[in-house]
């Protein structure tokens, strides 16, 4: 496979493991809330192409998709969905606090914003070590850039000069509430206030567009040890959070996602049928993985505590 | 008030729907509140009716709560809600630092008159950042009045009192597994409902006193234990920051033997605050060591298996009772089955 | 006396009072800790002088100058300041939570950055009960900027349109730090990018100029009741807290604050023997009123908790 | 460890250096750390020693408290400081949300080892928001270690576990009225001195638990009425969040009475929670009521008329004891004055 082929097939692995959770959701089986990233997928395959291992993400809630891109194993991800003792973190986390230390995925919050400032202190740490290799990417939604934090973020960054990639995935939505609703800047002209080069990507349903910006991205923070900031815009096909759709009530504009959709690669069909049964095997021994772990008990309650 | 056959969102909506027609200064402040889900139901149709006065948030909790603030002091009823008491942690600083010191620090020059609703979270994988209750750090703040309605008739009383007569900062935190519940005989009579307690059950052989959610398993409890010839008293303690501490001390002078069962954890929490005013009065009144049952000590976990034996429930009430009334860990009282509550209540899902 | 003269004496008396409060301090009459406002008040002056009584000012722990520039009267200050029953608050306030409700100066706050969300609030009120006369100045130091409370402020001020004056009283300092051990980010631009008209003045030792600016700052907040921006630079020349100087410390430009001092028209000597008496005579009717005040007591002690 | 004749903060200073020398991921982020006031003269110097690990900070405590998070995952070992514990309540998002969490909400794929400085300030007017308290609110949170050192023996231990040894968060509860004050014959040997609490006076007529600066208080208290044969045992909480149950459940089966002295309000506060402890194991250890000595339920005043009654002192803990001893509000136990504190250790003008 080219690069580009690759990233499609990663971005369908991704979109197929969320709809296999969407496939498994009315069993129950999984008793955690889901924010599933369809629709957002080439954000995370094409950014974390350009990503060591040893390169760190911080991320959201909606991690699955980060989760998986950065190199996350299926297995441990299903059997902490279903909150099983051999899920990633034992089932004690559930899918909005993903993490793969080993991958070098940082625990997801479930507060907005609240780890964008951990992905500058982990380069601040970095930058004392004297290591000159790494890069930091703080991972957070549109939404998030209303918090403080997420601005006193950016002006760390900027002063100490540290090698943080701010990565805002827009999908335009928070929960139900427009940006319109809730922002008034100009989001160029506000890093440009900080000196942080931006970078812009409108076609986010597009992997490799989204692997060549990041590239530039990366590579500006990775070569000049000092953030950047990458806004992709794209769209969540499903609703906020939970497994269903949320087309029809109105709140969007009609139309909206059909288009993207139109664009998006990983709907495409001979795509889907080249690669379906591999996929297709691999989540299934991921979910027979889950369904074979124990349930954590009594013993597993008061552990890790301190 | 006397409620019958409404459930407490039902409540929570007629409560901000009634406080927007009868005072043109509440405003509400909050994400999600203009949306079609309306909050969890309780603000649906409420901003088509309103559209100046019921305002969709940014992201930013804290500057929210400060404009709620500024827009209390320049004469508005800010009511700002919060979808996860959680996320409550963001406004630390305006709500302590700020509203609840306002008028003592002036010497009275000022009010700030104005609400917060803050929604405790539970079951469904809610996990450690979706679940917390954080009810004993409010109470401890001079300045705030921190209620906890277990019922449509609390609501009820106390919304209106906090929004029409009252003058200063009240948190409110609801409890989303009561959402959908329907209640019935659920009356609540008070000339100052963000103070004091409700007793719930008159019983001579323990005295129970509960919060929130943990109220109706307290319920469900004593119904069990009536049929062993225990007799469970019960009192909602309603208002943390302001509970009706003769009531307390009144019924554990009765009784001697005293259960707490909180939403939280217990340490420095309702379970603590109870035994303090105890024992500034009276140890002697106790009977027997108090149990005090609220979350385990641990952040909450996400699976299912563990999230059940985090919380205690009517199972762990009934099994504190017993051991109280017979003053033994072994008692012939047989157990109700640890189902969890989420599967008792309702089958919930979310929305989350 | 013209509008430049009116100005000028304002702005002495602001600082015969400052100047009275440090000859008062050794005796220990004042316990409170006290951030003297002395070489900034220039600021208060000018700006406040384009206020009407019922535009409202949130201010800071740095609070003389705005308290006496927009009203507020002496005797009741100095009676708060020594902790007395007939002080603004009944000695519950001190110097650092100074307000004036019938002058429009509400509470002063002595967490940085924590009132300018309460101006945006108090324009929020404004706007829905339909005024358009008032306007509602946000005080603030230039360390204040660095909270994210300032920039949420800001996206909201904007969002919805409020008639809100952003007044940086920029002194270059927090405590001891300078701003470019603090910010990374160019004030213009972050304020453009809310689409927040910029007003700046290097001269902020001018009570004219302040004038002059801040006129056309109140202008556009008064006639577009939308937000703007007004920067004021701006010299402190004692200590952060307390009643010295800390020129000899080293840590500040030596010559500074000299310089600033020979153009600042407050130090001007015609000035000063002109208007002295009189205002040594108001002052001292003032630290009288607070003397002759008696200390609270036990029965005010638990009054308006709530 | 033993400390003769060295300041508090002398062992704050001496804490801070000797992170530094022994640690190479110690990094100290605050406001003024690096100026030359150095945070009450504890950071001093460090800066110039140490420039890329002792960093001035802007004024951002929510993003600096998760800054310390992500420096933390990333093998540093933080201390962030607060000028004011006041001003903590900004960080309680990152610290309550995700630092006590972080552990336990990954099953253990993560620890977050640092330290947040508080500095709690009294007197010269601090007023309502340079003077409050803490740590209930912050012990009430699993996955916290929150201690509160009475002296210097007491820091050099604990600083030194912490950040060499514990691999979690850790909160420092600091009494700025103590950081001019020398210590003689203090000593603190513990193997896990972040927990537990320390015996500081044997006696046998009444148990005193004190907190922070209210033990010295408790000292002289003691002093006093050991004049008058009345023999005051006194327990140092110092862990407020893991504090030695059973040195205080001995003492009081011991002594039959309990006098509880925090700086903080007693509501849902130390007061409460030491309660907690005794009625859970046996109520009946208490021969009389416990009496709680606190702040005022009030915001503090700033006038110094006000303050010195806002405070409880030594003359409070003297007349609690007395009561107690005497079983009865009416005593021969003549008081001493009612002095202000910081009259009595130190004329504290500043710096702030
Ligand atoms: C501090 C905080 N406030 C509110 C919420 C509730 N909430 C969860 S997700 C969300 C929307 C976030 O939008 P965005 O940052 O754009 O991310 P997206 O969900 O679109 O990926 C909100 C408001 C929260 N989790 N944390
Ligand atoms: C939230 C908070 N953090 C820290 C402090 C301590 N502090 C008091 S004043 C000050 C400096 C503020 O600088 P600036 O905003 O420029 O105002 P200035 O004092 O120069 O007028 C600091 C850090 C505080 N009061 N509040
Ligand atoms: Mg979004
Ligand atoms: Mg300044």
């Amino acid at each position: 496979m080219d690069q580009s082929q690759r990233l499609e097939y990663e971005a369908l692995r991704i979109r197929m493991v969320e709809e296999r959770i969407i496939e498994l959701y009315p069993s129950d089986l999984i008793q955690s809330p889901i924010h599933l990233s369809i629709g957002q997928e080439a954000v995370a395959v094409g950014v974390c192409a350009n990503l060591n291992p040893t390169d760190l993400v911080f991320i959201t809630y909606r991690g699955h998709a980060f989760y998986i891109a950065k190199g996350g194993k299926l297995p441990e991800l299903f059997a902490e969905l279903m909150g099983r003792r051999d899920g990633i973190s034992q089932g004690k986390a559930g899918s909005m606090h993903l993490a793969s230390p080993i991958y070098g995925v940082i625990g997801a919050s479930a507060v907005v914003a609240s780890t964008i400032s951990h992905a500058v202190g982990a380069a601040l740490a970095s930058k004392i070590k004297c290591e000159t290799d790494k890069i930091f990417v703080a991972n957070f939604g549109d939404g998030a850039m209303e918090q403080g934090a997420f601005y006193e973020s950016m002006n760390f960054a900027a002063l100490h000069k540290l090698p943080v990639l701010f990565l805002c995935e827009d999908n335009g939505l928070a929960v139900h509430s427009k940006k319109s609703e809730r922002q008034s800047f100009d989001l160029a002209t506000l890093v440009q206030a900080f000196n942080i080069p931006f970078y812009d990507l409108n076609e986010g349903f597009d992997p490799m567009k989204v692997f060549t910006v990041s590239k530039s991205a990366v590579g500006t923070v990775r070569s000049t040890q000092s953030p950047a900031f990458l806004r992709i815009k794209t769209m969540r096909y499903m609703e906020h959070v939970g497994p269903g759709e949320d087309l029809d009530i109105g709140f969007r504009p009609s139309g909206e996602i059909d288009r993207w959709k139109a664009k998006d690669p990983i709907s495409n069909k001979t795509l889907i049928s080249k690669h379906r049964d591999q996929i297709i095997l691999e989540i299934d021994a991921a979910v027979k993985f889950a369904l074979d772990s124990p349930l954590p008990t009594i013993e597993d309650l008061l552990t890790d505590v301190y | 008030m006397s409620t019958n056959k409404i459930t407490y969102r039902d409540a929570l909506a007629i409560s901000m729907e009634r406080a927007l027609a009868n005072n043109a200064n509440v405003i509400i402040l909050g994400q999600g509140v203009t949306d079609f889900k309306g909050l969890f139901g309780t603000t649906i149709g409420l901003h088509e009716k309103y559209p100046n006065r019921v305002i969709e948030v940014p992201l930013a909790e804290d500057s929210i709560a400060g404009i709620c603030i500024g827009a209390s002091l320049n004469g508005m009823y800010p009511i700002n809600t919060h979808i996860r008491a959680d996320f409550g942690l963001l406004v630390f600083n305006q709500l302590i630092n700020l509203a609840a010191k306002y008028r003592y620090m002036f010497g009275g020059l000022f009010e700030v008159p104005m609400m917060m609703r803050m929604i405790i979270g539970r079951s469904w994988g809610q996990g450690a950042q979706h679940s917390q209750s954080l009810q004993s750090l409010l109470a401890h703040i001079p300045g705030l009045r921190v209620v906890m309605p277990s019922s449509p008739a609390a609501i009820l009383a106390s919304y209106e009192y906090a929004i029409e007569k009252y003058r200063g900062p009240v948190v409110m935190l609801e409890h989303r597994l009561l959402y959908e519940l329907e209640f019935q005989d659920d009356v609540f009579i008070s000339d100052t409902p963000l103070d004091g307690s409700r007793l719930i059950r008159e019983g001579s052989d323990i005295t129970v006193v509960a919060t929130s959610v943990m109220v109706l398993e307290a319920k469900r409890a004593a119904e069990y234990l009536s049929r062993f010839g225990i007799m469970i008293e019960i009192i909602d303690l309603h208002s943390i920051s302001h509970p009706d501490k003769e009531m307390i001390l009144n019924s554990v002078r009765k009784t001697g033997k005293l259960v707490v069962a909180d939403t939280s954890w217990s340490a420095y929490g309702v379970a603590a605050e109870v035994s303090r005013i105890i024992n500034e009065i009276d140890p002697s009144m106790l009977a027997a060591p108090v149990i005090n049952l609220g979350m385990q000590p641990a952040p909450c976990p996400t699976s299912k298996s563990l999230e059940d034996l985090y919380y205690p429930d009517v199972h762990d009430l009934v099994n504190a009772a017993a051991t109280l009334h017979f003053n033994s860990f072994v008692h012939d009282i047989p157990l109700p089955e640890k189902q969890s509550m989420t599967d008792f209540y309702k089958h919930f899902k979310g929305p989350f």
